[in-house]
């Protein structure tokens, strides 16, 4: 799974470099997330624009990550496309996450 | 009619041929909110041959056929795995109903059959000579 | 070995499935100007069966094998139409011969068993059981 | 078939939408580049950037209009992605049409 990433002030940015989070990736996918919340990283803002399609064994993936980060910080998603997005609200978990538009959007949700 | 018959491994990396197909073959008939629909549903139904009938055991085949008519589709996925219990699709409403303000207890599965009941219009499951059948309808 | 099988009824619009699947299949082991030889000979040799084994009547099959290996991918198509003569391919000599300054004479056609055998490793044709077997062969 | 067209000084430019040109269409794109030859259109650059895929049939399409418009006037293609400009190298039809690069050099080409 490649991800790239950057800090910006005090929110590290991951930028998501798949066409699709399907099965094959699920656990990558979830594996790395982790690994960049265990490492007390305690605002993350995933940057999801090179996504085309995600599957639900990829959603979960990142309600797991979601969960995992728990009180100890924050987390949110930027960037979805539209089949994305439909993802997330045909399964309700647009009510979970906190989805922004633009990275900017995000940082502003994150340091609030 | 257009018939088109994919079979693939058993290999969750193999989905996104039946992803395509399915796009492909359904690209002539429906807009591009309904083909995510078709597209998802057919992702998730190919995983759980994989994931569930399977168990993942790796070379086994999965079978896909689509037969597009004048203002249908019809998806049939074959598979040789283990059965499903019907009760478990029945039970499926296509909602999903979870508290999304406690955290702890969020699913993180659970969701693929009611995705592919909330995307197409008609879902049938069918053990016939030891073979799973799965019969996906939708109307352009 | 991944094994792939993709069977498509024979209309010219179809043969973009067999492409999609070829480089899907492909794009694990192959760079992308392999990927171009692959999908241009799998497109062509459709082609000629939907054009010359099946003379364009639709709604017959083409069935497209994918066999990836470790170091080399093997295609296989098969058609029940028309038999090809073996000395058309065997006297394709993979070589485009034409005198590019006699405008009216050029070739509009004539290229897909040469583009073929030109972009393959191997290809073998052969007649069994009414059916015509194509094999191509590409190292990675 | 998509074309869209302009003119730009005495050229026709015919602008593909297409992504694929295969044995689908290649009856079409020979039919509808052959009226604007036959429509006494003298110099026609056409713009290839959207087209991915050419297949021999389409080719051949393209060898036609370019027999057709013979003595009448000029043609020249540009824009070519790579696995089409790959196709026209191992045909050895590079050598039979004038290919550039941008729409600058095709009118270029078709004005000297
Ligand atoms: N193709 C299948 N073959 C056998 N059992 C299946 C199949 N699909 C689903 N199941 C059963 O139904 C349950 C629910 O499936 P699903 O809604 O896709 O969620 P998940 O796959 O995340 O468990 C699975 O846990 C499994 O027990
Ligand atoms: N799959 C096939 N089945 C039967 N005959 C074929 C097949 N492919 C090619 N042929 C014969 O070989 C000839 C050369 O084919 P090809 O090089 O692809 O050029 P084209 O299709 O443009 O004629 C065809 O005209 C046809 O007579």
């Amino acid at each position: 799974m490649k991800i790239e990433s950057k800090n910006v002030n005090n929110t590290l940015v991951l930028i998501l470099q798949e066409k699709r989070l399907d099965a094959s990736q699920a656990v990558s996918l979830k594996d790395e997330i982790s690994e960049y919340i265990k490492a007390d990283n305690q605002n993350i803002a995933i940057n999801l624009h090179t996504v085309e399609f995600v599957d639900s064994s990829s959603l979960g993936a990142l309600v797991s990550c979601l969960k995992l980060m728990g009180s100890r910080g924050r987390l949110t998603l930027f960037g979805l496309n539209k089949p994305v997005i439909s993802m997330f609200k045909l399964t309700r978990m647009d009510r979970v996450f906190t989805l922004c538009e633009t990275e900017e959007q995000a940082l502003e949700a994150l340091e609030a | 009619m257009n018939y088109t018959n994919l079979i693939i491994s058993s290999r969750f990396e193999n989905t996104r041929l039946a992803a395509l197909c399915a796009t492909e073959v359904a690209s002539r008939s429906f807009n591009s909110e309904a083909l995510n629909e078709i597209e998802l549903s057919i992702v998730e139904l190919v995983n759980n041959c994989i994931e569930h009938a399977y168990e993942e055991s790796v070379n086994q085949q999965v079978s896909i056929e689509f037969k597009l008519f004048k203002d249908h589709l019809i998806i049939e996925v074959t598979d040789n795995g283990k059965a499903l219990d019907p009760s478990i699709l029945d039970n499926m409403n296509g909602s999903f109903d979870f508290d999304p303000d406690d955290l702890d207890n969020l699913p993180e599965g659970g969701f693929g059959l009611n995705i592919i009941k909330a995307s197409m219009d008609e879902v049938k499951y069918e053990r016939l000579n030891d073979k799973n059948h799965w019969l996906l309808t939708k109307f352009c």
